[in-house]
Parts: structure tokens; C-alpha cells; sequence
């Protein structure tokens, strides 16, 4: 039952024989109210609620408020807080370490779209094996609130005038880099991204999350597109998502009771069930994710929920047909060449 | 006429993209098996097809395998280079040109021959029309065989090696050559004293460049990630690392144990390479200039977070793009510096094959040994020039990890373990890697203020701490340096200190200075940054040291001034970067133009006389001019 | 108890986001209202929200600006800093809190306020709920100004400047100052001996930051173009361009003559300014540590294709993100040499608000005349804290564009141009800009090897020969540059070599090195790389030269070491970098232990002694250590 | 008459009084047969045919054999060839020297889709007045060889292996990225080519050819999807394209007379004349736009023609109200402030 969403207080350890505190990390530093803080608290959750082991993730980010917040989920994991703009590069290296692991990696949207674009879309062709959380709030938080490249044009703030430019969709960016799994959520709604965090885990290869995060300090005024209120308004989600575990029969009858279903089979065996479709949407089909997109963008609609997802592509570390022992525990049998090997190479050097 | 035996050099000037390439290295590997030191240098354009090229070829039965900066022989099969090769001909010299040149050749004090190169090709029904051009290069390789002497064996020898022992090409490449062997022999009467003769000098020897070396070297060592974008002179080693990382790691099951990433720039070259030091992989990445430069955020953060990394740069001539088939030795005080802040950089500097191979397996060591990033500095001449060398070494020591921490290392120690804290005070603190099981093992990096506990501060007594760790960290750092090279001669009271490619022109700049000066002059060639024990007994010992190195500042003369601030007032810069290879010649006159004899009266005279010589030479002129200052002030600080 | 007038210092301790700023400056402003220099630092944390902040406040009668490292009173509004603030308080010190907090209070050697600030606005009923926690701040001014005497009249005209005379906001303010005085007056006895009485220091004065005087400045110097990339602590530079250029370049038909671009990152920023300096606008962008780092590769373009660009460098403390709220001076060496190959940067070193504001202007003449990058170091401290400087003064002398050529000047030429062509001998070439309309006017800059006439050439020679032109362009740069400012003392036989924001702390040290020591020393504050022959004179006429810098490894004393070989074994180095502004206090204690006294004889326990309180007062010891090796070679190359 | 493409020799002066040579460059250095010449006369072609100025434009590039190029034509301009994926950044500050100028931008498929991935998605964004112009082979030409980004997944090359990446498709990256006009053509089609150049030189704002450029030395296997022959086979026009200047009814009126034709009235008040449209495509739509890039890259099919229009957004420059007098020929008067104003920003420092 631990996978169950929501049911009430969970037992207090998980099947991994762990109780919540396990993954929390330090107190925030972050303001009240910052949609970082409610991501931070739903990533706790959900690993939780999966029963993941803390030693198998590594942690990442870039700079920024939002690329603070895995000093505030999972102490017990590894972590890397690198340079702004750059987590992708590292978590493509540091994950070849050992490809049993899995990242969570949270950016912002100033560290993805704008100084981070090109890493960004690197990583997304790459199929890296990580979560890739983008804390969106349309501004650049803790340089005190200039306008990202996701920024909606026409945003006016005090300081800083009017944006002119049309604001980087980062689901799209992701949609045509080939990206395997794309979401869009949003931090007022708080079940669907512990849903969608649980798919986007389960997971085999990159997973972004494009989740609207408000900054309460700098960019939550009523008609702002980041805000909380725009948020509440605008938000229609695509279906209902629910996660299920690998071997939860008893949940995913529940599940299929009702309506017009759509089931995703990860790569782990778990299921997403997806409900209530609008108007039957089918996030394995790449053209009518990029319609829904266009759509949205057109019509000031915030589509959430489960928007593109491909179980089919083997993630980077696969193609590279690496030796199951994790390359960072190799010994100096396994990397150092035999000693007849030199005169082999002094051989072919003429 | 007296003959010239083993003593001259060759140039052949082509096309590129015409594929003379295997016509120049058959000579250069034929001359080799000769028994005679040989030495090949590509002067290439930054271009893909169809520019003049150079090939250049030096026998030197003394083993002398720097640069010359004169040709006895010139062969020219281009016609847009081929009045300026023409005129290149050293006096007494000898002129090979493809007949179907038809421009003016006004020169009577050197041989001419000409060669019916496109002719006997033409006539070889063996060859394709499409293989024309591309095997007609033989020919001349065939005449040229004869006229000085090599031996046909050789040259075959040399095409099974390049041919991979592959039959038709190797029977149509050699027919060419015995159609031009035959040719000359029939048609062409010797008119100039250079010959060959077998000599015993290579024996045992091995032909590489230093990008496959390195490459080699750093998969000894264990190389287990390589993250790179291709940038000339660099690509070359990761492609190498590609070739024979399959041989070298080749496993039962056909599993790899190692990644070699492209990736999109340097940037993210760089940062991957971080990722994977950080994570426990021996890392690495190549490139040349621009590619550092655009890296130097990521190694501030390695250096800060500490963690090992191997960036080898293949140094080209800038600043900017400059020449980027060009060599230099100018990223050396800026690889000394990267980034904003206070940091340092272990350096390494090889100096020919034998230490590209071996930095690529030491380099992890050290890299892991002080967690922290260590670049190389190679040169476009050592790394993909054919350079002769004594053969690769297997690694004389293990593996060293430096100071890793598993499950069980913090059991024992019940988890009494901060990732920067001092245990041993040598300024190097115990890691972990990710996947370690223990529920103490983690850790948070970051690039800013962290406690020994790797815990976040913006405390400035923690903060000035752990930067004077650092600090000690590069002390302890001199030991795991590879020590200076030392030359010696009897009664020297100077000295040459150098680093890198251009050992052999210093050493024949020595003999020079010894023969036609009576200037004895001690070498030391520094091998790493910082600066061991060696170096600091070795400046105390000479009235004159001069620093010879190729750029424009004297990048090694600032570092060792910095290092040695008592001894500054002897060092003297000699310095010049124009791209091409240090030469006897330049390192000879540069010298000489700040040399200062020991007893005044007479000698003034001929310091200045032989300063005017250096001055005429032209070369390193300026260069020393710009150094006056320095020289004197040395007077003063004499007096 | 007998009074101290005009000379303590005040720190306040809130949480960052809650608005204590604007009670801060008010302090301070009225304080500089009443005619008594005062300086104010502001140490925040890398944070938004809710962290424990700190503000200084120093009233110095004699004029010392730099920070002091006791605080006589304390004023606690954190909870979460409390304790530690309590601590801080200097013996016979008084410590203001507000007493919402109960929290132990265990010192008896001070006096103790209880405020009720919160008590205070709750009953105001003229402060919305929602803003008592911001207007609370008030409260603690009001107490403030009765207990240490601040005349209302100046905390009024205080905040009039501050709301810009919008009367809700001040009235609002005001009425808790008031009611915080009034409450003091009828329940505070006064049991400390700190008083404010009026002085005439300050008039005439103004208040300012760097980077908006450095905006200004730049604006007076006639920027045109302006990208940047938000960086703490560089953002208020490019926001206050934002603020000001409107008021400064308003014209009757509403069009603007510049554009200010946010740029997507800092290579982005630096790529647009080259793209703008190149087409001939006067462009610039500011940046900090990291942000340089990335501007490393196009740096190296811009002094290699000699495009003008100025580089604002607010110094934080690196390497890597490091303490991105705390001030240092280590970005100095790197940027005198940013980037792979021979190259080298113009440096400016403001040491006040007037030079950020002069060197806005002149920066631009300086780039455009020596057609190359200028970088300008300024640094937190001095950025973003509020000084008291003399008024900003107009430029005095024109604009200078430097060697450019229009329409009319080719006409004039007949075309007889080269872009790179050195006519005048000085290494500096005439350019032009795009839209020249003149069929002779364009050419074709790159990054790549190029001749006179700008056509791309791979020749060695040509190569050298504009690299040595660069090279005599930075000797002609050194006429351009702005002098050193020196201060004498008769009879000094050490000196001081310092550089930017560190002015009055080293004045306030060479005052008690000359009261407490009876060392005399004179002081040189460079502001400019090249060095000028002011510099070359100053460095011959000491025995012993301390130079002070705010960072670890000593960059100044380097660059310096470097320039002037011969004078080497006079330097001292005094580096320490924590992240604080300097201090008088530990500049004097880094000077004393590396002192020699003239007199051998008995002076040498003296001098050790000393060596022996600096030791213990901590500070600067590490740094010191690190630099004894100077100092016993020192001793050595003396004998 | 100067104007209608493909008329024999035009006349040896055109309307700008220069003859054909007053646009050429130096001579080529790169590869017998690489599509990057058959590019350059075409750009040479058409900014003659269009009586262009040399000295209203700029040339740009960043670092590759593409980007050599600009140094092949229009001497009389000026010219940077800048850093290695950084056109982008040069050429959006150069052009503010003199607005009344407009950019020519030459860059690669690396040069673009991979180190310039950033710089090339935010200079869209901006919409800078250029036309950027990439010439597309799917290799590091200059570097001999190795895959860009661009390279199809598949690709196999000696020395290189097989590329196991998805390419990047820089027509969509434009489109997503909101630019004002798109194309797509073939180094083996100039005339069409040629057309789309002077549409795009005639547009305001931001124009990317994504042209497929063949380099024959290192990726021209007939299998490869950047060689000659396989363009050949797979191009199909979404249209013929013609270019009309301002003004030349003779023509307007011929092109007139056939079948379905679509007009795109430019800024310039030229015309854009599209026939025989594959069923009835509409460039100035940007979903059907969308739909035909994603359709295209399932059946590999190579869609040539100008596909994306959109004439209505200002460019980078006009969204700053510049003076009119181009900023680089502003003097002291217009940039020093007065000294007055010494007195009024001192009064406002306290
Ligand atoms: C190279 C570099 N440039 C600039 C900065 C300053 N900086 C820190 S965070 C940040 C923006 C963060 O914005 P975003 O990624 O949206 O995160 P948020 O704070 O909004 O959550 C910037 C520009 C930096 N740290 N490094
Ligand atoms: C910073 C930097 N990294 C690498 C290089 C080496 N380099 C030169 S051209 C090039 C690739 C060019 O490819 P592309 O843009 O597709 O142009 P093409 O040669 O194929 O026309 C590279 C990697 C460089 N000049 N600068
Ligand atoms: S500034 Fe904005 S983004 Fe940063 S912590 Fe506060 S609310 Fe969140
Ligand atoms: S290498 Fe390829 S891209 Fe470069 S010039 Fe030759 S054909 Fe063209
Ligand atoms: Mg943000
Ligand atoms: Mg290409």
C-alpha cells in the first residue's frame, strides 16, 4: 500500500524500511510560500511513497533558488551543486559513474532556458537517466527578479519594464530534442506533480518536468503567467494521473473501473493511469503532444499532466553496453592492461 | 664536391587534401629503418583542400630532431608554392620538381631535377585513372630513393606498415616508386653531395606522435571517461582513445569498461569530464587553446570542489583562433591561473613521446592523489608529428586512487568523516564516490563556502580555512611532481632552463653554443608546476640562466621569477612565438643576445658583435629586444 | 565614565527580506546630515528571505571609512542571531534588542536596552497591519537617535530623500521613529558613554555607491551600449544604466542614442559588447568572478582583433560561486592575463566613489584609444555600500574616440589604409565602422592570423610581426593610464602598495603603525595595469614595501614582483582574503610580521615579538605564514 | 529587369551602378564541389540581382568552413568571423552600430546546433535583422569530419562510428523559438537558393536558411541524408518560389497569370509569388508550419521552400526607438550629458 497516493498517513516506514526523515533534507532557507518549497516537499513524498533507496539517487542542480532546493530533499543521497546553466554536463558525466543510479536534477528556468539552453537541449538528445525538474517562475529569483527567457511577453515588473520576447516553452524544447518523457505541472497542484514525479522516476532515460513555481517575492501578481492565481485559473490538466507501483493489483483494479482509461507501462513494470482524458488525449503520439503545446501556448492554457512519453528508448548509459560492476568500482584489474600489452602497442608504433 | 652523409634536410612542397601524406611519411619511416635518426614535421594549412603544404625531413646522424631552419633538398610538386620553393634551396642545394611545371627556373648554384611524375603514372596500367594523383606522390618518393639512397626494402617496409600489409595498394604504391627509382636511374645524373648510408642509431626505436602516446598512456592509466569536442591539434588524441580503447580493455564478455563522449563544446566537455571525476571515473578531456579558455569556469569549480580531472592541451598558437596548425607554448601562465579567484592548477609538461605516454597514466594519479585538475600542456609539434622514441614503458608503479573512503573504510572509522577535513595535514581530505551504500557516505558539492563537513557557510573564517587548505594542498603537491630533466656538461657556469617540445633544439643550440662560443651551458627542463626541490637547487647554481620558450611573454621566465624572487636578476627571457618549432638557430642567437661574458674588457666587444650577429639573424630579435629591460637591470642588480 | 564622541561603531542585526534597509539608511544618512563621517557595510547573506543580516554603521570624527572589527553598540531585532549578537558586543559596549525576543541575557559588562517595537506599531494606528514588521524597523531608529543624540530634523529629511518626499510612507516612518524616541526618553536610562554631537565634516558631501557611480559615470562617458547578465554583485550596476539613462540622455523627440540588452549569459553579454564595440559604439558590460570566467575566450578575441569593450568587474569572493555576498580583490591576475596565448588587459583600479564614476568615462576614452579590452576592478564593498564621497565632478576633457576614420578621411588617404597598418609608430592602427560609406572603408576582422590589411595570412612572420606590435601598444598604453595616487609621511623609510577599496583602512593603519610603532610609511595606491613611471620611481625609494591586498595569494605583489625584478626582494606581500572589507586592524598586524626593524642589534627580538602579537591576533597569520619564504630570502639577498 | 532571376546575363550594371564583380569575394579556399561555394554564388548572385548596396551590409560567421565563406563574397562589406557558435552575440551588438544595416550571417550545422545551440535560440527570440544562413552537411567540416549535431541518427562514417543521436532540426528550433522567417532549401537547387535569399535579405527581422549544404569530402556517401544524392532523391519543394522587387509590375503581372499562387507581401513592399503548393501550404501559419517540419522528419523528406512567414513583428532595433542617425555617427553632443546635469545627479546622491 505504501505506493498508494495520498492515503492518509503512510506506515511509518516503507518497504525499504524507512521512515519519511529519511529523506528529508535541511530546513529551507527559501521564502515562505516559494513553489520550490511545496516541489521540494512532494519529491520527499514521493520517494518515500516508492520506497526508493537514498543511496541510489544523485542529487543535481544548477544555480539559482530553485537549484538550492536539493540541499532540502534527501539528505542521504549524494549531491552536486554545480555551476549555472551547467547541470546537465555534470550529470551526464557523474552518472556514467555508476548507470545503477538514477538523478533528480532540479534547474530553474533561468538556468535552463536562458544561460542553460544549450546544455539543455543537449541533454534531452542524449536520453541521460535522470528526472530533470525545472522550477519555473518566469523570473530570475535569486539575482532578485529579472525576467527569464520563459518570462510571457508583455510581463511588467517595477524594476525591470516590460518583456518583449515570446517565452521559451520549455515542453517543447524538450518535445523536439526528442526528450522521452515531458510533463507539465504546477505547484499549486500538488498531487499531480507527486504523480507525475513518480512516473517521471520510474523512468528509463530523461524525464522533464516543467513545473509552473511561483516566486512569491518578485513574480506573483495576479496576471502574472507564474503566479499562483493565473495558475488556479488557467490550469486544466490533460487527465488525471495516477502512479502505480510494479505489482499493486489490487490498486490498479481500482484504478481501471472507471471511464475512458489509458494505462503507460514504464520500464520497471509500474503503471501510469490515465483518467478523464481531454478529449482523449494519447501522450505517446509526438505530433499531437506537439499540438496540445501549440495549442496551449495559443490559448493561454496551462495543460498539465503527462504530455509525451517514449518507454522504448534505451537511455545513454545503455548504448554504451558498459560492464554491469559500476565503472566506479573497477579495479586496477579491469582498467590497467596487461603488462605484454606494451609490446603489442610498441609493435604497432612502426 | 664532399659528400653530405646522414646531415641534411628535406622539403616537399604539395597540395593539401592531394594525399602526400603517405608519399612523406614512407620516406620518413624509410629512413628510419635506415638506422638514421630521422625526424618529420607537417607544416600544414588551416584548410581542408587544395593550399600549399609542407613536409619536412631531417636526417641527423648526431640525432638532432628539432627544427632546422634551412633545406638541402627541396621537391616541389605544387605549382603555387613552387617559385617560393625554388627560392628556398639552400645554396649547393638540390631542386626536385614534377616536370609538368612549366615556370622559369633562374637559379644555377643548386642541382636541378626534373621528374615525369603525372608521365610514368600515366603510363602504369596498374593505377586507376581516379589513383593518379594520389600515387603519382610515389614517384617522387622512387626518384628521390635513388638519388640519395634509400633503400627500396625500406620503403617497402614502410608501405606494408601503412597499408597494413593490405596487397593492392601496396604493390600499386611501390610500383610507382620503382618507376621513378627506375627513371632516375636511367635519366637523372647526381649533381649534389647529400647521400644516405645505414647507420645503426634506431635500432629498437619507435616511430609515434604524441596525441596517439598520450592517448595510450592515459588508457594505461586507466582512463575510464573521456569527454571531448574536436579542436585541431587536440582531436587527433580522443580519436586515438576511440581506436584503441577496444584493443586495450577488450573483455570475455565484450562489455566496456570505459565512455568516450562527444560532446556539444567545451563547456559541457569539461563539465562532464568534472561529473565523472567527481563520481569516482578516471576523467578526462583534450582540446586545444580556445577550447581551455571556454573551460576555465568548470576547473575554478574543480579546483574549489575538489576534484580530479585531466584536461590535456594541445597547444596551438593564439591568442584567439591565431593559427590553428600552428605550434606554441603560450597557455602556460594562463593554465597556471584559471578563472577568477585564487586558484591553482597542477601543470604538467611533457617533452617528447616517452613522457606524453607516461603524464597520461601518472596524470590520473596525481589528478586523484590531490583531487584536483592537472593539465598538460603538449604542443602541436609533439602531438601530431612522427617523432622516433625509445618504446613506451608499462607503468613502473600501481595505480594510485589517493584517498577514497568505501563502506566498509567507514565502518571502521563509524562514520567519523568529513569530505574536507584535514586528517592527515597535508591539506588532502578523504572522498567518496556515489553508489556507496553506507548512510554516511554522502556528501552536498558545491562551488560555494563549504565547511569540512561539506556543509553550506558563508562563515569567512571557515571560508579563509579551507582556501589555506588548499594552499597546503599544492605544497604537498612538489612531491607527486615528476622531477626537471637535468643535462650537464663539465665547468658550466650558465644554464638554459626550457620546458617541452623543444628539448632537442636546446640540446643542439648547447652543442652549438660549446662549439662555436666555447659556451658550456647546463639545461634543466621543467616538467610540472609547482616546482620541485630540483629546480630550486639548480637556479642557485649559474651567474646566467636563460629561459628559452615559445611565446612572446616568457610565461616560464614569469613563473620562475615568482618562484625564485631571490635569483630573478639572472634570468634572462628567451622568448619568441611565430608558430613554427623552436630551431637551434633562434634558441642559439636569442641566447647569445643576452649573453654576458664573465670577464668585462674584451669580451664587451664581442658580446655586442655577436649581439649584432643574433640581430642581422633577425628571428628572435624582437623578442629580445622587449627583454632589454630585464637585461639591464640585471647589469644593475650585478653591480 | 567620560563620553566618546563621534567615534564607535553600530551593527544591527535583522533577517534579510524584512525591510531593515531603509531603517539602516536612515541611521546612516542622518548621521551624515549631522557633519560626521560615517560609513556604512552591509553584510547580507546569499538569500532572498529570512536569514540573519547585518548592517555597520561607523561614525569616524577622523575620517576612517573602513571597517573596524569592534561594534560598541549592537542592535538585536533576530531572534535567530541573538546570541551571537550579544556576544559581539564590545566591553562597556550597549546592546539594543527588541523584547519580543526572551532569550537569556548574561553580560553584565554592558548596558542593556529592552526596545518594544513591536508594541509600539501595534498601537499606531495610522500603520496597517501589514506593514508593522517593516515600519517596526523605525522603531529602533527612534531609540536609537534619543539614546546616542541623532537629531530628528536630519532622520526627517533622511527619509524624505528616501520616499522621495511621498508623504504617506514618511509620515508613517516617522511617526514610529518618534514614538520609539518618545519612549526612550521617558523609559531609558542612559548607562553608555556613546554620543553623536554635530561636526562640519561633511559638508558639501554626497552619498553614494559605487555602481551607481560607476553607472553615472559611464553614462557622462557616453555609453551606447550596454549587455550584461544579472550577478550579484555587478546587478545594480546595469540596473542603475536602466535607472538613469533616460534622465541623462533625454532628448525633445523621445528617441534614445543607446540600448541596454539583457542578455541570455555572460558570453552572450560580452559576445554583443565586442559586436558593438567593433561597429564603433562605446560599449561595456559588467559582470562578477563567475561571469568573468565565462568571458574568457571572447576577452582574448577582442585584444587579438583590437575591439574596444570596457568590462566592469564587481569582485566577489571566488573561486568558483564562492561567497557570492562577500567582498575580496582575487580577481586581479586573472584578469591581466584572461585566456589561452600570449595576451594581455588593461586594469583599472577605482579606489572611491569619484574614481568609479571617473573611470565610467575615461574607460571608454582609454578602450577606444588603445582599441582594446579594458577590465575595471571594483569590488562588493565598495559596489554596493553606501560611502561618502566628494560631489562627482564633470569630465575634464573631451571625449576621445580614438584613431578612426570617416568618409572624408579615406578621401583624404586616397585609400592608402590598412586596418592594422601601425602609421604612427605607436602600435595602435587607424579603424573604421561599419556604414562607412567609403568603397575602400570595410574590412574583414577575425580571430585568425591576419596582416596589416587585415587579409588572413597563416605566415609565421607576419604573425610575430603583429604580436609585437600588440606588445608595443601596452607600452604606449602606460601614458594613458591613471596615475597612482600617493600619500607621504617626512621621514618614511617603508611604503604601502595597495590598490582599490582599501584606501582608508590603510591610512587608518599607517596612522596607528605611526602612533603605536613610530614606523613611518608612505603609500602608493595604484589604479591602472600597465604600471606608470610614478609607480617605477615610488618602488626605488624604500627599503621595505608591504603590499596589501584583500586575497590569498598575494596577485599585486605578483604583477608588481614581475615589473620590477631588480626591486623584488623589498616586497613583502600582505594577503588575506575572508570575505570582509579590510581593516585597519589587520593590515597593521599582517605589516608587523613581516617587519625588520632598520637597527639589526636588539631590534630583532623586538621585530620577532611583534611577529608574535600578530600571530596571536590571528587574522592574517595563515597568510603571513605562507609568505615567510619571501621574507627569509629576503633576509638572505640582503646579506 | 534587373531583377528577374535566371534572365541570361543581366545587364553588366544593375540599379546600384556595380557589375557582378563589385559583390564577389576572394577566391575560394575550400573543397572542389563543397555546397558552401555553390551557396556563396548565390549570395553573390542575388545581392546583385536586388541593386543591394555592399556597403548596408554586414557579414558575419562563427568558426568553420561554413563560416569561411563570408571571406568568398561582397569584399566590399564589412565583415567579422567571429568565435566558434557565437555569431549570434556579435552580430546582435554589431547592428546596433547603424540600424540602416543589415546582417548576412554564415554559419554550420556545428557551428549552430551544437556549440551554438544557446546564442542561436535566443538571437531568434530577439529577432535581429539578419538573415542567418546555415549551411547544413551534418559534419565538423573543418575539423575533418566528426558528427554535428545534425547528422542523422544512423549516419555511420569510418572514422567515426554510428550516430546514435536524433538530429537537431534547425527550422523547427527557428520555429519554436518564434522567428520571423523560415526556409528550408538544397546547395543542388540555387535557383532556389537564390530566391529564398533575396526573400529572406528583403525580410525584417530574423531569416534562417537551414540549407542542406553537402561536404563532399567527408559526408557525401549517396546514403547520407546531407549528400547530394540523397537530396536529389528526397527534396521535395513545398513550392516554387519567386522573388519580386518593389515596383516590378511586368513580372508580378506573369508570375500572375498560372494556377494556385500564394503572394507574401515583405516589408519592403516586394513580393514573394509561391506555385504549385504542396496541397495549398500556407507559410504564414505556424502550426501548419509545425505539422509539415514533423511530417517531413517521419518520411524523410526533405521539404525545401519558404517554410514560415511572419512580416507583422518589428525587429530587435525598432523595439528600442533609436535615433535615426546611426549610433556609431553620434558625437559628443548627442552622448555627453550637459554639465548642468553634474549639479542635478549630485543633488540626488544625498
Ligand atoms: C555564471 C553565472 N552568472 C550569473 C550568476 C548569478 N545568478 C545566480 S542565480 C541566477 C538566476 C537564477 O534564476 P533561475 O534559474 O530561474 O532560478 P530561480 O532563482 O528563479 O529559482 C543568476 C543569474 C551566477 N551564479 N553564475
Ligand atoms: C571553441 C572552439 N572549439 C573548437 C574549435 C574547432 N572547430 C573549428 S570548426 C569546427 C566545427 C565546424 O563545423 P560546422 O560548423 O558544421 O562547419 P563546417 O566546417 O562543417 O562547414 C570546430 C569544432 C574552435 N575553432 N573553437
Ligand atoms: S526569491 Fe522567489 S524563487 Fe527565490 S526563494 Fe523567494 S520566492 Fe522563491
Ligand atoms: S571539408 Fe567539407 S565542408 Fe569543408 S570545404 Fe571541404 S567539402 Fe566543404
Ligand atoms: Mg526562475
Ligand atoms: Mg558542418
Amino acid at each position: 500500500m505504501s505506493a498508494l497516493p495520498m492515503a492518509g498517513a503512510p506506515a511509518n516506514t516503507n518497504l525499504a524500511g524507512l521512515t519519511k526523515n529519511d529523506y528529508r533534507g535541511n530546513p529551507t532557507t527559501l521564502c515562505q510560500g516559494c513553489g520550490h518549497n511545496s516541489i521540494s516537499n512532494q519529491i520527499v513524498a514521493a520517494m518515500y511513497e516508492m520506497n526508493v533507496v537514498p543511496e541510489n539517487v544523485i542529487k543535481f542542480s544548477g544555480i539559482g533558488c530553485s537549484s538550492k532546493s536539493p540541499t532540502y530533499f534527501m539528505n542521504r543521497s549524494f549531491g552536486f551543486n554545480s555551476l549555472h546553466g551547467r547541470m546537465p554536463s555534470i550529470a551526464t558525466g557523474a552518472l556514467f559513474g555508476d548507470h545503477h543510479l538514477k538523478g533528480i536534477g532540479v534547474s530553474g528556468d533561468g538556468d535552463t532556458a536562458s544561460i542553460g539552453m544549450g546544455q539543455f537541449k543537449h541533454v534531452m538528445r542524449r536520453n541521460v537517466n535522470m528526472v530533470y525538474i525545472v522550477e519555473n517562475n518566469g523570473v530570475y529569483g535569486l539575482t532578485k527578479g529579472q525576467f527569464s527567457a520563459t518570462a510571457e511577453k508583455g510581463l511588467s515588473l517595477k524594476k525591470q519594464g516590460t518583456n518583449p520576447y515570446m517565452p521559451v516553452d520549455i515542453c517543447m524544447e524538450a518535445l523536439i530534442s526528442n526528450a522521452t518523457f515531458i510533463a507539465r505541472s504546477f505547484a499549486g497542484n500538488p498531487k499531480q506533480v507527486k504523480e507525475l514525479l513518480k512516473a517521471a522516476f520510474a523512468h528509463n532515460g530523461i524525464a522533464v518536468l516543467d513545473i509552473i513555481s511561483p516566486c512569491v517575492t518578485f513574480n506573483n501578481q495576479d496576471n502574472a503567467y507564474h503566479s499562483y492565481a493565473w495558475g488556479k485559473d488557467h490550469e486544466e490538466p490533460l487527465h488525471d494521473i495516477t502512479y502505480i507501483a510494479p505489482r499493486n493489483e489490487i490498486m490498479l483494479e481500482q484504478e481501471l473501473q472507471d471511464g475512458e482509461v489509458r494505462e503507460v507501462v514504464m520500464h520497471d513494470g509500474s503503471i501510469v493511469i490515465l483518467k478523464n482524458l481531454e478529449n482523449g488525449y494519447d501522450p505517446t503520439n509526438r505530433f499531437e503532444a506537439l499540438r496540445v503545446l501549440e495549442e496551449a501556448q495559443r490559448n493561454d492554457w496551462l495543460a498539465t499532466g503527462l504530455i509525451y512519453v517514449n518507454t522504448e528508448k534505451p537511455s545513454l548509459a545503455e548504448t554504451y553496453n558498459l560492464v554491469d560492476t559500476p565503472l566506479n568500482r573497477l579495479t586496477k584489474s579491469d582498467l590497467r592492461p596487461a603488462p605484454e600489452m606494451i609490446d603489442k602497442i610498441n609493435a604497432l608504433m612502426f | 664536391m664532399n659528400k653530405v652523409v646522414n646531415d641534411f634536410s628535406i622539403i616537399v612542397g604539395t597540395k593539401n587534401g592531394s594525399g602526400s601524406s603517405t608519399a612523406n611519411n614512407t620516406i620518413l619511416r624509410a629512413i628510419f629503418k635506415m638506422g638514421i635518426p630521422v625526424s618529420g614535421k607537417n607544416l600544414f594549412p588551416s584548410n581542408i583542400q587544395g593550399l600549399p603544404t609542407w613536409y619536412t625531413i631531417r636526417a641527423s646522424k648526431d640525432g638532432y630532431l628539432g627544427r632546422r631552419e634551412i633545406n638541402e633538398i627541396v621537391i616541389a610538386i605544387n605549382p603555387d608554392s613552387f617559385t617560393r620553393d625554388l627560392e628556398s634551396v639552400a645554396p649547393g642545394g638540390a631542386f626536385f620538381y614534377a616536370d609538368h611545371i612549366r615556370l622559369p627556373i633562374n637559379r644555377t648554384d643548386i642541382a636541378i631535377y626534373p621528374m615525369p611524375v603525372k608521365e610514368l603514372v600515366k603510363n602504369d596500367p596498374n593505377v586507376p585513372a581516379d589513383f593518379r594523383d594520389l600515387v603519382g606522390n610515389m614517384v617522387y618518393v622512387g626518384v628521390l630513393a635513388h638519388m640519395i639512397g634509400i633503400d627500396l626494402g625500406n620503403i617497402q617496409a614502410a608501405l606494408d606498415f601503412h597499408f597494413k600489409g593490405k596487397q593492392k595498394p601496396i604493390s600499386m604504391n611501390m610500383g610507382a616508386v620503382n618507376a621513378g627509382y627506375e627513371w632516375a636511374k636511367t635519366n637523372l645524373e647526381k649533381k649534389d653531395p647529400f647521400y644516405l648510408e645505414p647507420m645503426d642509431k634506431t635500432k629498437g626505436m619507435i616511430m609515434a606522435d604524441g596525441n596517439t602516446a598520450a592517448a595510450i598512456g592515459s588508457i594505461f592509466g586507466g582512463a575510464q571517461f573521456v569527454a571531448w569536442y574536436p579542436i585541431t591539434p587536440a582531436t587527433s588524441l580522443a580519436e586515438a582513445m576511440n581506436d584503441y580503447f577496444p584493443m586495450l580493455r577488450k573483455r570475455e564478455d565484450g562489455k566496456h569498461t570505459y565512455a568516450v563522449v562527444q560532446a556539444e563544446d567545451e563547456l559541457a566537455a569539461v563539465g562532464m569530464a568534472v561529473g565523472a571525476g567527481w563520481s569516482g571515473l578516471r576523467a578526462m578531456t583534450s582540446t586545444s587553446g580556445p577550447g581551455l579558455s571556454l573551460m576555465t569556469e568548470f576547473v575554478g569549480l574543480a579546483y574549489y570542489a575538489e576534484v580530479p580531472i585531466v584536461i590535456w592541451d594541445i597547444q596551438r598558437i593564439g591568442p584567439s583562433t591565431g593559427l590553428p596548425t600552428r605550434t606554441s607554448q603560450a597557455d602556460l601562465r594562463f593554465s597556471t591561473n584559471m578563472g577568477h579567484g585564487d586558484s591553482d592548477t597542477i601543470v604538467l609538461m611533457p617533452g617528447n613521446m616517452n613522457e606524453c605516454f607516461d603524464f597520461g597514466w601518472q596524470s590520473f594519479d596525481i589528478a586523484e592523489r590531490l583531487q584536483t585538475p592537472v593539465v598538460i600542456l603538449s604542443d602541436l609539434d609533439m602531438g601530431m608529428n612522427q617523432w622516433m622514441s625509445k618504446p613506451f614503458e608499462y607503468p613502473k608503479t600501481p595505480m594510485d586512487r589517493g584517498k577514497v573512503l568505501f563502506e566498509k573504510d567507514l565502518d571502521e572509522l563509524k562514520g567519523n568523516w568529513g569530505r574536507y577535513l584535514d586528517k592527515d595535514g597535508d591539506g588532502i581530505a578523504y572522498r567518496t564516490f556515489p553508489g556507496n551504500k553506507h548512510p554516511l557516505s554522502s556528501y552536498f558539492t558545491r562551488g560555494t563556502g563549504h565547511d569540512e563537513y561539506a556543509r553550506y557557510s558563508e562563515d569567512g573564517g571557515i571560508f579563509h580555512r579551507n582556501m589555506m587548505r588548499l594552499k597546503k594542498k599544492f605544497v604537498t603537491a612538489k612531491q607527486y611532481m615528476p622531477k626537471p630533466v637535468v643535462f650537464k656538461t663539465p665547468g658550466a657556469k650558465v644554464a638554459i632552463i626550457a620546458y617541452g617540445s623543444t628539448e632537442s633544439a636546446v640540446n643542439e643550440a648547447r652543442d652549438l653554443l660549446a662549439k662555436e662560443q666555447g659556451i658550456k651551458a647546463d639545461f634543466l627542463r621543467v616538467r610540472a608546476i609547482p616546482f620541485t626541490q630540483e629546480a630550486d637547487e639548480f637556479v642557485r647554481n649559474y651567474d646566467q640562466i636563460f629561459v628559452v620558450e615559445m611565446n612572446r611573454d616568457g610565461h616560464l621566465h614569469q613563473l620562475i621569477s615568482w618562484e625564485y624572487p631571490e635569483h630573478v636578476m639572472k634570468l634572462k627571457s628567451v622568448a619568441f612565438g611565430d608558430g613554427m618549432p623552436a630551431s637551434a638557430k633562434w634558441i642559439r642567437e636569442g641566447i647569445l643576445a643576452q649573453y654576458t661574458e664573465p670577464k668585462p674588457a674584451k669580451s664587451v666587444k664581442k658580446a655586442t658583435a655577436k649581439k649584432k650577429v643574433a640581430v642581422k639573424k633577425a628571428a628572435p630579435k624582437k623578442s629580445v629586444a622587449s627583454k632589454t629591460k630585464t637585461v639591464k637591470s640585471g647589469k644593475k642588480g650585478a653591480k
